[in-house]
């Protein structure tokens, strides 16, 4: 028996990630994008008791599906709350340790897990592309005791060395790199989400290294796409491919403009664990 | 207690003497109207070269009429703490109006990147929480604070930021220098004519950001009486003594949202959108600010009451803003 | 950055990371229900040696309830942070549960005169509002916050502020020490079985204490429906995660006031006080605290129904708590 | 004409500072006692409008009068306030300069307007007798451009070393010794006003100085009642003793238990602007 099925790889960012949160942790996500995404769709499918705070104060909100348009400027995004309270209250609580989990895209990553938001290219005053910033993702990265990294699998979001280092990973990757930069202990970069690969970090290095990986690529077809080298664990996990019930409920009810689960197409077969490439868009220009 | 290292980054000093000397001398601490118009606040209390600070315009409460009546009257080398923000920062630069921005979040398209590469606009790097919290510093009175972020980042070499050996711990703690903006421009739900002002719903920094500045403009959708502002006092989030211009300004958040009272015009932020990708903001500014007068005509004959009441219709939820 | 002075009183040293794991590793983050009896919550969530914090009590919307089980439970070498309160102190030192006391005003009398002149207990200076304001650089996150006052003090002297050269002004500044209480007791008019709570009215610093604090203990005049709470999100001033323990106490802060519904009991608070002055403490707690089991066969068998319904009666301002 | 009029020396430190009070101005008082009770005279006299703030976070109530019993636990004392706040947030605002007075009661006051409501005895472990301890003063003192303090006129009370100094005067008196211990500049204590008496400050010197005097008392008088000789105003102003209406309105509604303003009776003799002593109690010990 095959099966044909057809996702973006945004879908399948947000799938992977989605499944890497439980009901028992509080979550602290960016305030749209995958990240948001990614959480709604845990907690309207597997796990529903799932609380998440947002940079603009609110916690643990009870978003009713269909999502509405343009959330971040919906009151749907803060209904039925626990608590509206204010940018700085919610920081708060992360810097006290009670935010399990960070939760963020990033336009670049290095080997270290550190990430940029900010700008691309050659120098700080003449960008390629300026981008909006590190929002609240430099304080999220810093004070929550993990944070999960959404990203394209693409050689220039891998790179060895970052235009700019918004927010940060193990920084340099020396032991306690990040207590001397004042940074609280035993937190960090904990997974790197991409459309065919989860890296986690190498517990002596600090290095990124390949986690798991979609039925459909190899570690050549990921380390294909990176600057560097990544290490490699020694047993690979699989990821698995969007599932129907997944795709749907994103498409209907969590992301029903589609704004944020756009992106290149990929169709696989799929026969019981395995998956077969059958066809993928070329990346988009700046995606 | 060493400094270990030191951000380069431009950042407006703090002075909390010279802040508090200004407090003594220019608030008002009776009960005196300060209801007037968006043109007079504006004129009056914005200065060319002020730092301005406000939230989250454009998208959730934000002071858009007021940003606008600041692009109208044609203020010139302001600086700006462009936190969670749409493309108010787009609009305020492709004015004219801006050449200085603090950046925490901002929509980035263009006009910033041209203005940025003619060096008609620099830009300082921060986080939302990390110019929110400067706020608060600026809002506790004190001339900084410390905090677990930013350090060993390129945030953090672009700021005003202090990496210190911390001298009850010993360990590395960042410290931030309080900012403390020339003006704040806050869009409230409701207050009285003396600035008593109720805000609902979750918030970037709006107290903060009143408080830690040396003027205070609020727009408010509605103003209330007293009276009644009095026999709810827990929900006064902003006290009369600290405000200086109270501008009723229904629609004041257009085209963003207030929560409870209106949605967001998603076709008018798609337009301006539009705009800056196809280098028109020109044009758009003419449409929606140059050509009228001011806030109300821009509502009657831009938007148009149609428009209005179903931005209000459509805004369902009330519950735990105006229920 | 020079340390100019540095007072040389003791005080609980700020540990941000121990703080952060002891969080991580006990905080609850799914919905569970945290009622329990004030027996359980005080036997299960404050041990000898710790560090109680705690506001206005026996005043205004205070723990007493909870306080008189401590001293049931014969609790031992507590240390306190006494800002804002009435003779807590004085009842807590005669029980033999607290030997020392972080001063910011309380009533003295001759049970602490007493004991301080006996090595039975030490107090250590600050102030109401350096309490607050350590317990607001507790709820933070940060180790230490500055300030503008203390300095040039003996509360300076004997206390554990610093003075240092501000590295942004040059001027002299104090730092304070952020306070992170074992456990704080906060008495609230509403809340959930998860601990999202209400606060009405004015207050001393009951989030403060509660965000800086290792274990929180909520008593609640009511236990209200959790999507009651969903439906006004701003009126949770206490999110649940932070919450060890529910404990239903109507008339919780009795012989003190909830505002808006119920009065204090000025003839009960005359009583303690002449209890004190006549060295009769003995007899004050063996007829309100250990001769009952519980605080409702307090409020049963000494205070009684016709006296709780007076002050309940008698607490006619309902206006900006229950309307 | 004569009048006979019989007053409390409270009564008198009372009326004599809500003189000293205006309705544009913003005051922070102690939340009871004397400054309270002098806040809400002048508030229902002759400055109605005056607004105050409390360390209990109430900005700007309107008390209903007659105040309630034990206002300081009492729905009553932020009754119809412009907000409710908190301790910290009431501290920021006058740490940023909104508050014009502070308004305090001390128990020992030196000659650089220093004070102290902590202890009264040889040794901090064994104090004579032991106070509350600052509560708010030392904020209160640092933070508000002018201090209002009152106090009795006894010897105990103006002393030239105080037992604890609770919250700051001028400190040593040398200049910008405020500064140097990092309070702002331009603020400290402004007047002292006693049954007797009421003393501004030099403001080369910053020592204290007597600035008016009650008809019924002499230079002499007064400084007989302090431990140390204070400046002298080249030309005192004259206190005028409590007025009928005044001690109508105290008595009556303002502090209608009489808590605050029992004390030690006075009987004076007034014949137009002066005033001859017909009687006084002894001070009461520990008052």
């Amino acid at each position: 028996m095959t099966e044909t099925r057809t996702f973006t790889d945004m879908e399948q960012i947000i799938c992977t990630s989605s499944r890497l949160m439980n009901g028992d942790k509080l979550y602290f996500t960016a305030i749209g994008g995958p990240p948001l995404v990614a959480v709604l769709l845990a907690k309207r499918l597997h796990a529903p008791a799932l609380a998440y705070i947002v940079e603009d104060g609110t916690i643990a909100p009870q978003v009713s599906l269909p999502a509405p348009p343009f959330l971040i400027a919906a009151s749907g995004a803060s209904y039925r709350a626990a608590s509206w309270t204010d940018m700085n209250t919610v920081s708060f609580h992360a810097g006290l340790g009670y935010i399990d989990y960070g939760v963020l895209a990033a336009v670049q990553v290095d080997q270290y897990g550190n990430f940029n938001s900010t700008f691309v290219g050659p120098a700080y005053e003449r960008p390629a592309r300026r981008f909006g910033g590190p929002g609240g993702a430099n304080e999220i990265a810093s004070l929550c005791w993990r944070t999960i990294l959404m990203t394209r699998q693409q050689g220039r979001k891998f790179v060895k060395k970052l235009d700019f280092m918004s927010s940060p990973g193990y920084l340099d990757g020396s032991p306690s790199a990040r207590e001397r930069a004042g940074l609280p202990p035993d937190t960090g970069p904990w997974r790197v989400v991409t459309e065919t690969a989860v890296f986690d970090f190498d517990e002596g290095t600090r290095k990124i290294r390949l986690q798991a990986l979609a039925p459909w690529a190899t570690v050549d077809d990921v380390v294909a796409e990176m600057e560097f080298e990544p290490l490699v664990a020694p047993t690979l996990e699989n990821i698995d491919v969007p599932s129907e019930e997944e795709l749907a409920v994103l498409r209907a009810e969590v992301d029903p403009t589609g704004r944020t689960i756009r992106g290149r197409w990929i169709t696989v077969e799929l026969e019981g664990d395995s998956a077969r490439l059958v066809e993928q868009e070329a990346p988009a220009e700046g995606a | 207690m060493t400094i270990v290292a030191e951000g380069t980054g431009v950042f407006l000093a703090p002075d909390p003497d010279a802040h508090r000397r200004y407090i003594r001398d220019h608030k008002e601490k009776g009960l005196v109207s300060k209801v007037m118009s968006e043109h007079e606040a504006i004129e009056r209390f914005v200065d060319d070269g002020d730092y301005v600070a406000y939230d989250c315009n454009l998208w959730v409460r934000g002071p858009a009429s007021l940003m606008r009546e600041i692009i109208r009257q044609k203020k010139r080398e302001l600086w700006i703490a462009a936190k969670f923000t749409a493309h108010d920062a787009t609009m305020l630069v492709a004015a004219g109006c801006v050449n200085r921005i603090d950046v925490g979040w901002m929509e980035v398209g263009r006009v910033i990147t041209e203005a940025q590469a003619a060096g008609d606009v620099q830009l300082f790097e921060w986080s939302n929480g990390a110019l929110a919290y400067r706020l608060l510093a600026g809002s506790l009175g004190v001339p900084f604070l410390p905090l677990r972020y930013l350090g060993g980042t390129d945030v953090f070499k672009f700021s005003g930021a202090k990496l210190i050996e911390d001298p009850y711990t010993g360990q590395s703690i960042c410290l931030v220098p309080a900012l403390t903006p020339d003006v704040a421009l806050v869009h409230v739900n409701q207050c009285d004519e003396f600035g008593n002002a109720r805000i609902f719903g979750a918030v970037i920094s709006p107290v903060e950001t009143a408080m830690a500045s040396k003027k205070l403009i609020l727009s408010t959708e509605e103003i209330v009486d007293s009276d009644e502002i009095r026999r709810h006092p827990q929900q006064t989030r902003i006290p009369y003594y600290a405000v200086d211009a109270v501008v009723h300004a229904p629609f004041g958040g257009y085209p963003g949202t207030v929560p409870g009272l209106y949605k967001a015009d998603v076709e008018h932020l798609m337009e301006s959108g539009v705009a800056q990708m196809q280098g028109k903001m020109d044009e758009y500014l003419e449409k929606w600010v140059f050509s009228v007068s001011s806030h109300q005509e821009m509502l009657e004959q831009r938007v148009g009451q149609e428009k209005l009441d179903t931005l209000k219709a459509e805004e369902t939820i009330k519950e735990g803003y105006y229920e």
